[in-house]
């Protein structure tokens, strides 16, 4: 499995995302005046390769469901470009959309209300094939219980209803349900974080078996620093809408580059009590700004220790410093000499 | 099996969590959530002799007059007959103890023409049964559909809309419709006579209750939209109306169904309120409240012809009530 | 000549006895009032109540069109003309009011000509004036205003075309009555008119000072000439009057001035009413329409209660006309199967049986002068309908199976909708069906029964009304219900549409005919010849159940109105 | 806030303005669509026996052949800036708001309605602390003795309250208390405070008893489902896990939460009653805002049809907007947000 | 059963809580026994519904008056607690014991002020002037770390960011500092940066008031960071209960185990595979027979069939270490040593 890793480095580019943008407007009164924008997601940028699997961490808010949600489209976005396997689908119609959507699915966050209550396990998991009009050779039923085995559940559960299964259940229910059109990408969305520990690990390694089996590229979104660290090939951190580290998961979790990822990871308890009094830590103050007024320039100036006046002024670029390893910070940490782009650079770029 | 803890697929036994009441520790195959409320129901007694009440009830009025005279015939007297050798000539009370009931009237007689109350009871059913049932179908018509439409476009679709529900609830209902219908003309629209007075009085009721029901459907399809399965019918491709009557609806079917039961009772309390005000069908079909209208005045002489009519209305009204509550808590558990 | 006893009601009609006999309160028996002055007394002092379940279209004597309101207004306004204050048939014969004496007619029948007294005064004490007596009547019959009285003045007056005193200041221009000198009223009519006298009986001939006029206000302030005068008024609450001191007993001969007060509640719950009166805490219903069901239960049990009331007959008959334009009734045969065939004990038990009506046979009432008995559609032994008859007739007829057709009621007249049903089910027995349509009787007689148009197109054959005269003649009842010129395109009473020429010319000759007796016999022809069209069927002629408390003395019932005369009442304090 | 309450009003303003436009319809469009002509309706203006000419006269005068949408704009004009009216030799005026003239006693609309109001004012103010007493009370304990049987017995009580028409009730009480027992005086004796307080207050017990019973009943019903929703909150278990005393728990915290949606219903239910109580007032023969609209529907007066409706109207909409404000106030998640 | 008073600030002797339900009774809490010392503190793990919750306010006496039947001995400071009456547990709520709850924003009431909440809660045990107890509170709000104590005292609690509304609870909870403080989930709800801070501040408070603190969380990076001792719950049960070092480093328990396998680590290297436990927790109603965990349990098949038929014992291993299980203590820890240990670790 080691050459893995190698592989993903060269294929080919599925996903890309350049500059994306979402902003809601805020309106206000009878008349729907608007007043503001929440800039949920405000210039992402990154490329997601056949067979990988992209991590998208950060604290709440900060607009990762967003960018999910804006590459399946489930969001018109605001500015920005996605292709999808070389089809630019920022603005495509959902008619147009409607049969890529085959290669694209997700996963969603919450068990419970992912779920029709109302349909019955081989309702819900035979809905893309209902929906998208494909006639299977064996019949709905049969493609349905085969794909309820792939994902641990027992086919003769078909016709039972979502509140008959336990959480961790329901979860393979709605992975049973994007797995159907044998998707080439899959956005999951917090797939694992409303689950038990327990549950937790059997969803976490049900998605690596089918990574394996099915060749599947996955974008995961999740603020479990750890879960992300075990389930990703290369992670990307969002902070108040932006990028601000996008690396390898060895480089990015080894040598943090940017203050705030070193300050997410040094915030993440460790389950060893020997651990307890000897770490260093880096606490944080306040909470998140609010996406409705984000500071401006760097938007992590406000609560950063290293902060110093150019971030309030310049907006750092997110570049590469070290291979595959980009980061969007004035003053980076463990940044190798070589390469790093000096705040007079940016200002002149 | 070398990983000891792990999960290999077939193995791990399915194992139903009890996440609703009811559901116990064992499966049962397909238990879809309309059958454990039905299940809860049936353990509600009240909800229980309430419906019995309405199916009661609702063959009663319509097997009032079909076949054949229908009960009318075979436990009453014409509905419309006048017994005028039964009144006392001088009061125009029934002459008989307790408003001349007897064998062949067994709810009494109409004080002044002697018209049996118990054909102009089961008569006045069927008038009630029909307005509160076609006016609930308009309101809840009207009402889920603007409801949906209001809670899934949201925007300037849910503003428009609920400013118009505001309108309607701002409007004195009852005056207007005693306004409207008192100035019905005899004939409009292709229809004479009660015809068009229940046509009327079903879309006056209907058309300005629709707002209760929209409401609580607007509310319902509000915090479906925000359900992930409406997210995961999209991404799949669904187009809006997919997803409005393959996702949504079918869990808007509880809440407008309980409201559709709570609102039949206020409504057969509207048909009566109209009657008794003057404007409800014409004489001399029987109506429960044009019954009591008529009661006002004999009251004090005659109490049993205010009684009458005023429990069949409380009987039923009441029973709907009773069905609509135990609905109401059996399709949703939180709501007790 | 009067005797009331067309129907089986069991009642004694009321004796031919006009004197105003003297009777002790406590004797005093059931209907006693009708016939003579029950508790008679010419003590002073006290206040008598009046209550009414409604309001007045106004308290304006010029602008209303009740007749408890006529009788009512007579308080505080004297017209030219008036009813002597007599039970019984004496109280139909008109005395002078304001005038010296009834009016001179001329040669030609068209100039009429009052005297008035001399010293009348209005309650500020300035003098009635004869220009007074024109102002009034060109003030309500002329102008847009006040439109709640009849008209009959506007129809009869030949005036040009007067716009009224509100448009045209100058009263001159009013050519329709000359005040030669300030007690002379010279009316000049368009036509000779042998009633003119039961005309100015009517209220709107009572003065009004032009400067006081108010128009549609003035019921507020009315300048009296009667007995009593404004206190207060608050319109659909409460009227006080208390004594005018600048009337005169002299000048009158049919009122007294007893009570120190009078007092009237409007918008009083029915049943609160009656309830008030035998508790003896008022004293008269002044609708004069009698005890409600509840009321009348318990004094028809009680004998004593009983004795308290008089039931006498009011100006109103009942009936149901049939349309001679609409099919089939445009057969006279159909039209007496109708009437054959009509239970007319179901359909007197909706006005309260016996106690509220006589069955009637005629279109004249009891209390008609001229009235005359005859029933030409014998419907059985007790009027319970002649079936064989009724086949008969619709054999005849060409529908021997019976017909369909529909019956018009004022829908919110719950008595008129029992009728309607009763009829429904006693036509029913000889197969013709009848489909009850109801109409508000706001627009009734402009929009629906009362519009011929209406009545063809929708196929009105039966429509049950009522009649009150507004001056108990012949004419004065039968004018606007049987004339068939009478027949207006809306607002027509004549829904039968009965245009009978023999009929028509009977009423003109009757209204130039000075002679009253003469008159009152031609009255009774027209009567005939209305029922021998069959187009018209008497249901009752009505009658009220009233109460008399103890307290009320003076009381009798007046025939004119068949309620007490209000003017005469006193109470015991 | 304040500007929460100025975009409040104005909203009640627009919405007033739509109701009154749509009220006009109803009441001159749908008729003249039905076939209504302006001499029809003139015609009520006139008398028994009128003439063509009088009927003219009366649509001239009251500018009834008018297009519909100047009729409207005179009408509006009306309430807002006054109208005089004809009366005869002198112009009436009527200030402002003008509902313009009774078709049957020519009286102006508004002093009828003004004097109307104070029975309707009693009565409902009456019944509403009477219910709002009972009702909350029998909810709240209700609900903290809930599966009780007095719990049940409180509740099949406020079934049957709600399952009633009031009318039912009101004749039957006064059968038994004013006409059989006769504890209290019957239909029609309502008399002004003013006037004679005491029997005011006799007048008004039966149809405050009536009118709360139905009231209470619902307000019981919603009090107990809101109480024991709010008591199933976690701030209720907060509270109770500072220590604090049961009754305090109940009072300042979960009645508090509870009553204020009831408050909002409140409002509207009384501004429903302001606009008349027409079943109560016509039951017991209560001279109130709603027997005049009774009365006035029965005899075709369509002048005070339209100004009770459209008052009735301002009272809801009224109600509406002093529950927001209020609501805002209580909530501080509103008012803040 | 004994009733003497321990020695122990807090002691829990074989308590039951147990709620009759349409469908059956609900086993929430079935025999749980722990102590407790001033200063010291204890984390309760355990997955969803294994009884964790019930237990805390039932020590706090929030069952009382409900519908729950509890049995069994709560001791704290010398007081025995389930058979006192309700209003004497009620006086000493907030000022002996208080609590945190995981959802700030619904565990405060929204129409009343962050500083009227406070001030409340002191009130209720010490008889100060309202101005008395407002500076209190604006003092808690500033050793809870809210900037301008002064000015939030009046802001309402959706007007608070999450993480200040939890420090308003914690403020809230200290008011009267208690002796006990019980923590229910009080991170899940905030960010990782904003959980560190409330981690660090409660064990600074701690240490200032030298209360005994028992915490309670799926998170077990959590309890390992603040935890002296820890117990693990499994259907409404203690299976395991020891000191940190115990659990993480020499775990006895298959459900233990299988909590640590589950969970991917940032310390160590990455495993290849999480070690999940298979099937779900158990229904409270229909407890397995024997031994709750056994459907769950790999090892169930090496307790010669005790493991269906009879609940195991909660049994010492040495030094306060606790555990129910039925396979020999030896073969426990070859297990761990050998099979699960290497697994975790291997990369
Ligand atoms: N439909 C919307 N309208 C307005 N604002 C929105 C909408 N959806 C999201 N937002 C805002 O956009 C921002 C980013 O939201 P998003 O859901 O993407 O965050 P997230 O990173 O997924 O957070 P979490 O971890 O809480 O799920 C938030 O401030 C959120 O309030
Ligand atoms: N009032 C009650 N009535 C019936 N059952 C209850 C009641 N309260 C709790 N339970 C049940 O007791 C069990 C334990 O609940 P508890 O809240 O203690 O779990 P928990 O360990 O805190 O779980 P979580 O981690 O989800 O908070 C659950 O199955 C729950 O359904
Ligand atoms: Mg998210
Ligand atoms: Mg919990």
């Amino acid at each position: 499995m080691t050459s893995h890793e190698d592989h993903k480095n060269e294929a080919e580019v599925l996903l890309s995302v350049q500059g994306l943008q979402k902003h809601f407007p805020v309106t206000k009164g009878l008349l729907r005046r608007q007043v503001g924008a929440v800039k949920a997601v405000d210039g992402v940028s990154f490329d997601v390769r056949k067979g990988e699997t992209l991590g998208l961490v950060g604290e709440s808010g900060c607009g990762k469901s967003t960018t999910g949600r804006l590459i399946t489209r489930l969001l018109e976005p605001t500015g920005g470009k996605i292709h999808f396997e070389g089809h630019d689908i920022t603005h495509m119609s959902a008619s147009r959309i409607r049969p890529l959507r085959r290669d694209m699915q997700m996963i969603f966050q919450d068990p419970y209300s992912s779920l029709n209550p109302r349909h019955t396990v081989g309702a819900i998991v035979g809905a893309p094939f209902r929906i998208q009009g494909i006639e299977t050779e064996q019949g709905t039923k049969k493609a349905v219980q085969d794909i309820l085995e792939l994902v641990g559940l027992n086919p003769e559960h078909y016709n039972r209803y979502p509140h008959e299964f336990s959480g961790g259940q329901r979860q393979r229910i709605g992975i049973a349900r994007t797995l159907a059109l044998k998707p080439k990408l899959i956005i999951a969305d917090e797939p694992v974080s409303a689950l038990d520990v327990s549950i937790q690990a059997q969803v976490v390694n049900l998605l690596e078996d089918l990574q394996d089996e099915l060749d599947l590229t996955y974008v995961i979104v999740a603020h479990d620093l750890s879960v992300i660290r075990h389930i990703s090939d290369r992670v990307a951190v969002m902070y108040l809408g932006k990028i601000v580290e996008l690396a390898d998961r060895k480089s990015l979790y080894d040598t943090p580059m940017h203050p705030y990822t070193n300050a997410l990871m040094s915030a993440v308890p460790i389950p060893d009590p020997a651990r307890r009094n000897d770490r260093e830590r880096i606490r944080l103050q306040g909470d998140v700004p609010s996406p409705l007024n984000p500071p401006p320039a760097c938007r992590f100036h406000t609560r950063c220790w290293k902060a110093q006046e150019v971030c309030k002024t310049v907006e750092p670029p997110l570049v590469e410093l070290a291979p595959r390893h980009q980061v969007a910070c004035h003053f980076p940490e463990n940044a190798p000499e070589t390469g790093r782009a000096t705040p007079a650079e940016t200002v002149s770029a | 099996m070398t990983a000891p803890l792990d999960v290999s697929g077939q193995a791990m036994e399915a194992q139903p969590e009890a996440v609703l009441e009811g559901a116990g520790g064992k499966a049962i195959e397909g238990r879809s959530l309309g059958r454990i409320a039905w299940i809860r129901l049936k353990r509600d007694k009240a909800a229980i002799i309430g419906a019995f009440i309405v199916a009661f009830l609702t063959l009663v009025a319509i097997f009032a007059e079909r076949p054949f005279g229908g009960l009318i015939a075979l436990f009453g007297d014409n509905p419309n007959i006048p017994n005028n050798d039964l009144i006392d000539p001088l009061t125009s009370a029934p002459s008989g103890a307790w408003g001349g009931i007897s064998l062949e009237h067994p709810f009494g007689l109409e004080p002044v023409n002697g018209r049996d109350l118990f054909a102009r009871v089961l008569s006045g059913a069927q008038i009630s049964l029909l307005v509160a049932f076609l006016a609930t179908l308009m309101s809840v018509v009207i009402g889920s559909l603007m409801g949906v439409l209001a809670g899934f476009f949201g925007g300037w679709v849910d503003t428009l809309i609920s400013r118009l529900m505001d309108i309607f609830l701002a409007f004195p209902l009852l005056l207007f419709a005693i306004a409207i219908v008192g100035a019905l003309p005899d004939s409009a629209l292709g229809l004479t006579g009660n015809g068009l007075r229940i046509a009327v009085i079903v879309f006056i009721i209907g058309f300005f209750s629709w707002p209760y029901i929209a409401r609580i459907v607007r509310g319902q399809t509000l915090s479906l939209r925000e359900r992930e399965f409406v997210d995961a019918a999209r991404s799949l491709g669904a187009g809006n109306g997919y997803i409005i009557f393959r996702e949504m609806l079918p869990n808007l079917v509880a809440p407008i169904l309980v409201y559709a039961t709570l609102l039949i009772p206020t409504n057969i309390l509207f048909e009566a309120a109209l009657s008794f005000l003057g404007v409800g069908v014409n004489e001399p079909q029987a109506s429960w409240g044009g019954m009591l209208t008529r009661a006002v005045d004999y009251y004090q002489i005659a109490p049993h012809f205010m009684i009458v009519p005023g429990l069949a209305i409380f009987i039923t009204v009441m029973a709907f009530n009773l069905l609509g509550d135990g609905l109401r808590d059996a399709l949703d558990p939180r709501a007790r | 000549a009067c005797g009331g006893t067309a129907g089986g009601g069991g009642n004694t009609s009321p004796a031919n006895n006009g004197s105003t006999g003297t009777g002790n309160a406590s004797a005093a028996k059931h209907n006693d009032g009708y016939t003579k002055v029950v508790n008679p007394s010419d003590a002073k002092g006290g206040t008598l109540k009046f209550a009414l379940t409604d309001e007045p279209d106004s308290a304006d004597p010029g602008n209303t069109y009740y007749a408890w309101n006529w009788n009512f207004t007579r308080l505080y306004a004297r017209p030219l003309m008036t009813y002597a204050a007599k039970p019984g048939p004496e109280g139909l014969k008109l005395v002078p009011d304001l005038a010296e004496a009834p009016g001179e007619v001329s040669a030609d029948g068209k100039t009429w000509t009052y005297k008035l007294k001399k010293g009348i005064k209005y309650d500020d004490g300035t003098e009635v004036k004869a220009a007074d007596v024109k102002y009034a009547i060109a003030r309500s019959n002329f102008t847009a205003e006040l439109t709640d009285g009849p008209k009959y003045f506007a129809q009869y007056l030949d005036a040009g075309d007067y716009k009224g005193p509100y448009k045209d200041k100058n009263l001159d221009d009013f050519k329709g009555i000359e005040t030669p000198d300030d007690y002379t009223v010279v009316f000049k009519l368009k036509a000779p008119f042998s009633e003119f006298d039961f005309l100015v009986a009517n209220p709107q001939s009572a003065p009004v000072p032009q400067a006081k006029d108010t128009g549609v206000d003035y019921e507020k302030a009315v300048a009296s000439t009667g007995p009593y005068k404004f206190e207060s008024y608050e319109v659909g609450k409460q009227l006080n009057l208390v004594r005018n001191e600048n009337w005169d007993q002299a000048t009158d001969t049919t009122r007294k001035q007893l009570p120190d007060r009078i007092e009237v509640q409007y918008k009083q719950n029915a049943e609160d009413i009656d309830n008030r009166l035998i508790a003896g805490q008022i004293q008269v219903d002044l609708g004069g329409t009698g005890l409600q069901p509840a009321g009348r239960a318990k004094v028809v049990s009680n004998p004593q209660l009983k004795d308290s009331t008089d039931n006498p007959f009011t100006p109103f008959n009942r009936y149901a006309m049939m349309s001679t334009k609409v099919a089939p009734f445009d057969n006279v045969e159909c039209r007496k199967a109708v009437q054959y065939a009509t239970d007319k004990v179901a359909t007197q038990a909706p006005w309260g049986g016996p106690l509220g009506g006589d069955i009637g046979t005629t279109a004249m009432t009891p209390t008609t002068v001229g009235y005359k008995p005859f029933d030409l559609y014998p419907n059985g032994a007790d009027h319970k309908g002649d079936l064989a008859k009724a086949k008969e007739a619709l054999a005849a007829c060409g529908h021997p199976d019976g017909f369909s057709t529909n019956i018009a009621v004022r829908g919110d007249r719950t008595k008129e909708v029992q009728v309607a049903e009763a009829m429904q089910a006693s036509l029913d027995r000889v197969g013709i069906k009848l489909t009850i349509k109801k109409y508000p009787s706001g627009d009734w007689s402009a929009q629906y029964a009362g519009k011929p148009d209406f009545v063809h197109k929708n196929n009105l054959g039966i429509m049950i009304a009522g009649w009150g005269s507004d001056w108990p003649s012949g004419f004065g009842f039968l004018s606007q219900i049987v004339d068939g010129r009478a027949i207006k395109p809306s607002g027509n009473y004549n829904m039968m549409e009965l245009d009978d020429k023999s009929i028509n010319e009977l009423l003109d000759k009757g209204v130039q005919t000075s002679d009253a007796a003469a008159r009152n016999e031609i009255w009774a022809q027209v009567d005939q010849k209305v029922m021998e069209s069959a187009a018209f069927m008497s249901f009752v002629y009505e009658k009220t159940l009233i109460f008399r408390p103890a307290s009320l003395t003076n009381a009798y019932v007046h025939p004119a109105w068949g309620m007490y005369d209000y003017t005469w009442l006193g109470v015991k304090q | 806030m304040v500007a929460f309450i100025v975009r409040r009003v104005i909203a009640a303003v627009l919405m007033l303005a739509v109701v009154s436009m749509a009220t006009f319809a109803i009441f001159f469009l749908i008729p003249r669509a039905l076939g209504q002509t302006p001499e029809g309706m003139a015609s009520r203006y006139v008398g028994r026996d009128a003439t063509p000419e009088a009927i003219q006269g009366a649509v001239k005068r009251l500018h009834l052949d008018d297009p519909l949408l100047v009729q409207y704009g005179r009408f509006v004009k009306g309430i807002v800036a006054g109208e005089d009216y004809s009366l005869g030799p002198k112009k009436a005026e009527c200030p402002a708001p003008c509902f313009g003239f009774s078709f049957n006693n020519n009286q102006p609309v508004w002093p009828t309605l003004l004097d109307r109001l104070p029975a309707t004012l009693s009565l409902a103010f009456g019944a509403a602390v009477l219910w709002l007493v009972t009702g909350v009370s029998i909810g709240v304990i209700s609900a903290l003795k809930r599966g009780t049987a007095l719990d049940r017995a409180a509740m099949t009580i406020a079934l049957a309250g709600v399952s009633l028409p009031i009318y039912f009730t009101g004749l039957v009480s006064l059968s038994v208390f004013a006409y059989t027992l006769g504890i209290f005086p019957g239909g029609g004796s309502y008399t002004p405070i003013t006037q004679d307080p005491v029997m005011w207050f006799q007048a008004l017990v039966l149809p405050w008893i009536t009118l709360a019973f139905l009231y209470a009943a619902l307000y019981a019903r919603l009090t107990r489902a809101g109480m024991l929703e709010t008591m199933g909150e976690d701030y209720i278990r907060t509270a109770r896990a500072k220590g604090l005393r049961e009754r305090t728990v109940v009072t300042k915290h979960a009645l508090r939460a509870t009553l204020t949606p009831i408050l909002t219903i409140f409002g509207l239910d009384l501004g429903l009653l302001l606009g008349g109580a027409v079943l109560t007032e016509s039951t017991f023969s209560i001279q109130g805002v709603g027997k005049l609209v009774i009365d006035a529907i029965r005899g075709n007066d369509l002048p005070v049809v339209l100004g009770v409706t459209l008052f009735a109207a301002f009272f809801i909409v009224l109600a509406n907007l002093i529950v927001d404000i209020l609501y805002a106030v209580v909530d501080p998640r509103v008012r803040l947000s | 059963m004994t009733t003497q008073p321990p020695e122990s600030f807090l002691e829990l002797r074989d308590l039951r809580i147990h709620f009759p339900t349409e469908d059956g009774l609900v086993k929430s809490v079935d025999g749980l026994s722990y102590k407790l010392d001033r200063g010291k503190t204890l984390g309760i793990v355990g997955e969803s519904g294994s009884g964790k919750s019930v237990t805390s306010l039932g020590i706090l006496g929030l069952h009382k008056g409900g519908s729950a039947k509890i049995s069994g001995e709560i001791w704290l400071d010398g007081e025995e607690l389930v058979s006192a009456s309700a209003d004497h547990v009620r006086t000493l709520r907030g000022k002996k014991m208080a609590m945190i709850f995981q959802d700030p924003l619904s565990s405060m009431h929204p129409f009343y002020s962050v500083g009227a909440q406070i001030v409340e809660a002191y009130r209720i045990h010490n008889k100060v002037s309202k101005a008395v107890a407002r500076k209190h509170a604006i003092d808690m709000l500033g050793r809870v770390g809210i900037p301008q104590p002064d000015r939030r005292v009046d802001d309402f609690p959706h007007q608070f960011s999450g993480g200040m509304r939890q420090r308003a609870m914690i403020a809230m909870a200290l008011s009267c500092d208690p002796e006990l403080l019980i923590a229910d989930e009080p991170t899940t709800a905030l960010d990782v940066t904003v959980q560190a801070q409330i981690l660090d501040l409660m064990t600074d408070l701690q240490r200032e008031f030298n209360s005994a603190l028992i915490i309670i969380t799926h998170d077990l990076g959590v309890v390992a960071e603040l935890s002296d001792d820890i117990l693990v719950m499994y259907g409404g049960k203690c299976v395991e209960y020891g000191s940190a070092e115990d659990i993480f480093y020499r775990p006895e328990h298959p459900y233990t185990w299988g909590l640590l396998g589950s969970m991917p680590r940032l310390d160590r290297d990455r495993t290849e595979r999480l070690l999940p436990i298979k099937g779900t927790p158990p229904s409270l109603i229909n407890v397995p027979s024997g031994c709750a965990f056994n459907p769950r349990c790999a090892y169930a098949g090496r307790t010669e069939g005790k493991s269906t038929t009879q609940v195991p014992e909660l049994l010492e291993t040495e030094g306060g270490h606790l555990v129910r299980c039925h396979m020999p203590r030896a073969e426990r820890r070859s297990i761990w040593d050998n099979e699960i240990k290497p697994m975790m670790e291997s990369t």
